[in-house]
């Protein structure tokens, strides 16, 4: 257990062997979200999409097909479940790969879409998140060369260097998987339909971001 | 040239940059920028860096073992040494590493040129880390498998139905 | 010793020349407008990642490694798909992959590998029998039943976590939470694996009508 | 605890008030009286409510009550002096509710608002560096340590001024009317809340409230310091009109020019902390 | 073993500049070209004696490179 300034005690932990989840009032807020958002997912069916045709008055709304609605749905509860993974581990690769997993089933979720543009986007977005393979797993094992452990708790206080290559690494690295930031690709992504499941997008992107703030502060 | 002006957009700096940032076709090569310079940065700092000697799950090697080289030690259903992260979380350590399966013992036993299909066999150093010790990462990594071949088998199916 | 000597004497040489790759690689992704060049050079990029881990040099390392190269395929497979359906790349006719060899070193082939898969166990055997059976069903026609396999591949992978709890929970036995866990992992990689080399341009599957 | 949360409430939608007849003033316009929120709110909350047929309903109704949610949840950090960096979290999932309004109601007008509301999301990284900046002075993110060390040493706004202009860059990005504000721009009718109306637009306008006090509450606790509830209120409705004076003569920028203008802060904030590390 | 360990750095820095600066721009020439940065990749392997990451990266660098030869095979044909 520890007890850094920096987001309160730690509340209570589970090991996994060498990989201990553990909360703090910010872990467990952040955990908190995603089971929320994920249960929103899931409960709430998406919206109707409304489309104007250029040069008519019509206003047409559509539902989406089922076999893609369902698709969009599961590929939502992966990434919920990637992002509570993410929000709550206490080992920096274990926290890299939940970091990975929601990079890939952010793509997942738009895939099914049928709208050329949106593909579009959401391939740039996927070579971006194997790009971001060289920062992050590469951060992580930076971190483990230099200091000979990858569990937050050992490393947090500042008690063992980190290098700051790592760290930007890091940083960079979630920046890639979630596309946190550069929301550009993410803007388009936005086009495709399915409300609960497009903003499980952001969700998780908006809480491995918020992580790996405090993790780079902790360490 | 007349693709270039609109790609890098004209008029005032920032109205440039946000033209740039706004075609998401630029996105790769402004991601791939701030990779390259990190990485140079790294580079300049580098004498900074130093291996820590005090890793866990150290590496030895025995090159007259026919286990080499991941003879951790450990006689079947005992305790092998395993210098783990949080060996108090895991009471049962070492036990893994040290099981050889009956093929595996018989390997052992012919050849010196078979450890690293003794030791992919069930027990052995590698298989205590990725399903004991670190099993969490397994389990995320299976799963990161199950997503991506939902998604591919999803388009595939659906583009050729 | 040797490997801990070895990794603490070359970790800053090693990581300064991965570093200048790092860089050079960049680079090129800000001269590239194709996709397909990108798609390609991103497994490059894996290949630099998975150097940085390798440098780490211990058991660690490997247990790092392993992850590691299952994202980036696992990434490069969903990604493949999305090119493939975002360019409209329909269907082409086959190539005449008529020769003699691709009907008569199947079977030997695959059944080595696989045989050599079972005895490896987990990721690594997985991988394997992967490319064998793969091998096997791109050369062969074949009538496989793609919803039975994911099924499979699904209790598989329920099986291994289920392992993972028996570890977490009940140490004391550990010896069937390896072995069921190797096995379950085995069984889960070789299927998607597999799936990979039946998903074939050529073939319309009369079989998955019914999912 | 609950009178405080209506104090803010009261408080906020007074300030939204204030923001609104400043600028109308310096537009040279009458403008509405500064309670005008105030009666708005209450009004709403008494006016016929549905949800739209298109609209996912779940959502719709539940992206009202988690914005009303996480802002109590801040004025409890704020009260209780917690962490900043849970405060700063709030902030940015409080883009997750913008995002929600937009997209939950299959309005295409609201969409829009919801595919700006995405990019605007860059406002985040002054935010990241304004955190940078108050560990590296104070060594704690704390809110209480915050405040005992500007007893002890001044104001932190002396020492971290470009994190003060960040987070007052932050808060003018919230603030409704100002130059960041592209989700709500009149091109897409009333951007990301045009489909939410009676109850729940109450229920926003209240949630945004507390929002407003919180984010001022903050700015004041951070750089400033403790002050007695009279002076901190006085303090917080001078900063607001500073920020109703930037946001009335600022035109309203393009959306991808927001995200610019704000990456270039945080590179200057970035160079301000690497400098701060060498030459320090 | 040193000598194979930067003997495998040297063919992946080769490697990477021949994928970064590629003589012809097909795709195949520089799906061959990163072959090469994964043999240099694999010589760091067998010197740091990690055999089973070795055997694992050749089956599953085995199967990528079928799935991007199919991908340029659908582009081509």
């Amino acid at each position: 257990m520890f007890d850094l300034p920096i987001e309160g005690p730690a509340l209570f932990s589970i090991p996994f062997g060498d990989i201990v989840d553990y909360a703090s009032p910010y872990t467990l807020i952040l955990f908190l979200f995603a089971a929320l958002f994920t249960a929103l997912a899931i409960l709430s069916r998406p919206e109707q999409h409304a489309d104007i045709i250029f040069g008519e008055d019509g206003v047409y709304t559509g539902r989406i097909p089922g076999p893609e609605n369902r698709f969009q749905r599961f590929m939502a509860i992966a990434c919920g479940l990637a992002a509570m993974g993410a929000t709550v581990s206490g080992d920096i690769f274990n926290f890299c790969i939940f970091t990975s997993m929601v990079g890939l089933t952010c793509i997942g979720i738009v895939a099914s879409s049928g709208n050329r543009h949106v593909l579009n986007a959401a391939f740039e977005y996927g070579i971006v998140t194997m790009i971001a393979m060289i920062p992050l797993f590469g951060g992580a094992a930076i971190v483990a060369a230099t200091t000979g452990t990858l569990s937050i708790w050992e490393l947090a206080g500042g008690a063992i260097a980190v290098p700051f290559v790592a760290k930007a690494f890091l940083v960079l690295g979630v920046m890639g998987e979630g596309m946190a930031p550069f929301y550009v690709a993410k803007a388009e992504i936005t086009r495709a339909q399915g409300a609960p499941y497009i903003l499980m997008i952001h969700v998780s992107s908006l809480l491995i971001f918020l992580r790996i703030i405090e993790i780079i502060i902790t360490i | 040239m007349r693709e270039r002006e609109i790609r890098e957009g004209h008029g005032s700096m920032v109205s440039r940059i946000s033209r740039f940032i706004s075609d998401f076709d630029n996105l790769v090569p402004a991601y791939a920028l701030m990779i390259a310079c990190v990485a140079l940065i790294g580079l300049l700092t580098l004498p900074l860096l130093t291996y820590e000697p005090d890793q866990i799950y150290p590496k030895t090697l025995n090159p007259s073992s026919p286990l080499n080289p991941y003879d951790r030690g450990g006689a079947p259903f005992t305790a092998a040494e395993v210098h783990a992260q949080y060996p108090e979380n895991a009471p049962y350590i070492g036990y893994v590493t040290g099981y050889l399966t009956p093929l595996s013992r018989f390997f052992a036993a012919t050849t010196q040129y078979m450890g690293t299909t003794i030791v992919a066999h069930p027990g052995g150093i590698i298989d205590e880390i990725l399903y004991y010790t670190r099993g969490l990462d397994t389990i995320v990594e299976t799963s990161i498998l199950f997503v991506a071949f939902a998604v591919a088998s999803f388009l595939y199916r659906r583009r050729e139905e | 010793m040797i490997g801990e000597i070895m990794a603490g004497d070359h970790y800053l040489p090693g990581i300064a020349i991965i570093c200048v790759a790092i860089v050079i690689l960049m680079t090129t992704f800000f001269r590239e407008y194709d996709d397909l060049h990108r798609l390609i050079l991103t497994g490059c990029s894996e290949v630099v990642a998975l150097c940085i881990i390798a440098f780490l040099a211990t058991d660690l390392a490997e247990a790092l490694i392993l992850p590691g190269l299952v994202v980036s395929l696992a990434e490069l497979v969903a990604l493949s798909e999305i090119y493939i359906n975002k360019e409209g790349l329909g269907l082409v006719p086959a190539p005449d992959r008529t020769i003699e060899v691709f009907s008569s070193a199947p079977p030997i082939i695959a059944a080595i590998l696989v045989i050599y898969g079972i005895v490896l166990s987990g990721f690594t055997g997985g991988a394997v029998a992967g490319v064998g059976l793969l091998f096997y069903y791109l050369c062969l026609d074949h009538k496989e039943r793609f919803a039975l396999l994911e099924t499979v591949s699904g209790y598989a992978w329920v099986l291994w976590v289920f392992a993972f709890f028996i570890f977490m929970m009940l140490p004391a036995y550990w010896f069937f939470a390896v072995m069921m866990a190797g096995s379950a992992i085995f069984v889960k990689v070789t299927i998607k694996l597999a799936l990979i080399g039946t998903m074939k341009p050529d073939q319309l599957l009369e079989e998955t009508d019914h999912v | 605890m609950i009178q405080y949360i209506l104090f803010a409430l009261a408080t906020g939608l007074l300030f939204h008030g204030i923001h609104r007849k400043l600028i109308a003033r310096i537009q040279g316009r009458p403008g509405p009286p500064v309670w005008q929120e105030i009666l708005h709110t209450l009004k709403f909350s008494f006016k016929q409510t549905w949800i739209p047929d298109t609209a996912s309903e779940v959502h719709f109704v539940g992206v009202v009550l988690i914005s009303i949610a996480i802002w109590i949840l801040a004025l409890g950090v704020v009260i209780y002096e917690g962490s900043v960096l849970l405060l700063f979290a709030i902030y940015l999932l409080h883009k997750i509710v913008e995002h929600g309004m937009g997209l939950s109601s299959g309005s295409p007008y609201a969409k829009f608002g919801a595919i700006r509301s995405v990019i605007s999301a860059a406002s985040e990284l002054p935010l990241f560096v304004t955190i940078l900046l108050i560990y590296y002075f104070t060594g704690s993110l704390m809110l209480s340590d915050i405040i005992q060390w500007q007893a002890s040493n001044g104001p932190l706004i002396i020492p971290a001024f470009p994190a003060a202009v960040a987070m007052y860059l932050i808060i003018l990005s919230k603030m409704h009317f100002g130059p960041f504000s592209i989700i709500e721009g009149k091109e897409i009718v009333s951007g990301n809340r045009t489909e939410h109306f009676g109850v729940w637009r109450a229920g926003l306008e209240a949630g945004f409230a507390i929002k407003t006090y919180v984010l001022l509450n903050a700015f004041v606790l951070i750089f400033l310091g403790s002050f007695s509830l009279p002076v901190l209120v006085l303090i917080m409705a001078v900063i607001l009109m500073t920020l109703s004076f930037v946001c009335a003569y600022c035109p309203l920028l393009g959306p991808y020019d927001t995200v610019t203008v704000q990456s270039l802060v945080t590179g200057v904030l970035l160079a301000y902390i690497i400098i701060l590390e060498v030459v320090l | 073993m040193s000598e194979t360990l930067y003997l495998g750095l040297f063919i992946l820095i080769i490697g990477v500049f021949a994928v970064a600066f590629p003589r012809n721009r097909e795709y195949l020439t520089r799906l061959i070209n990163t072959e090469i940065a994964a043999f240099g990749l694999l010589l760091v392997f067998l010197s740091l004696s990690e055999t089973i990451a070795l055997v694992t990266f050749v089956a599953v660098n085995g199967i990528s490179t079928f799935i991007f030869v199919r991908i340029i095979e659908r582009r081509q044909g």
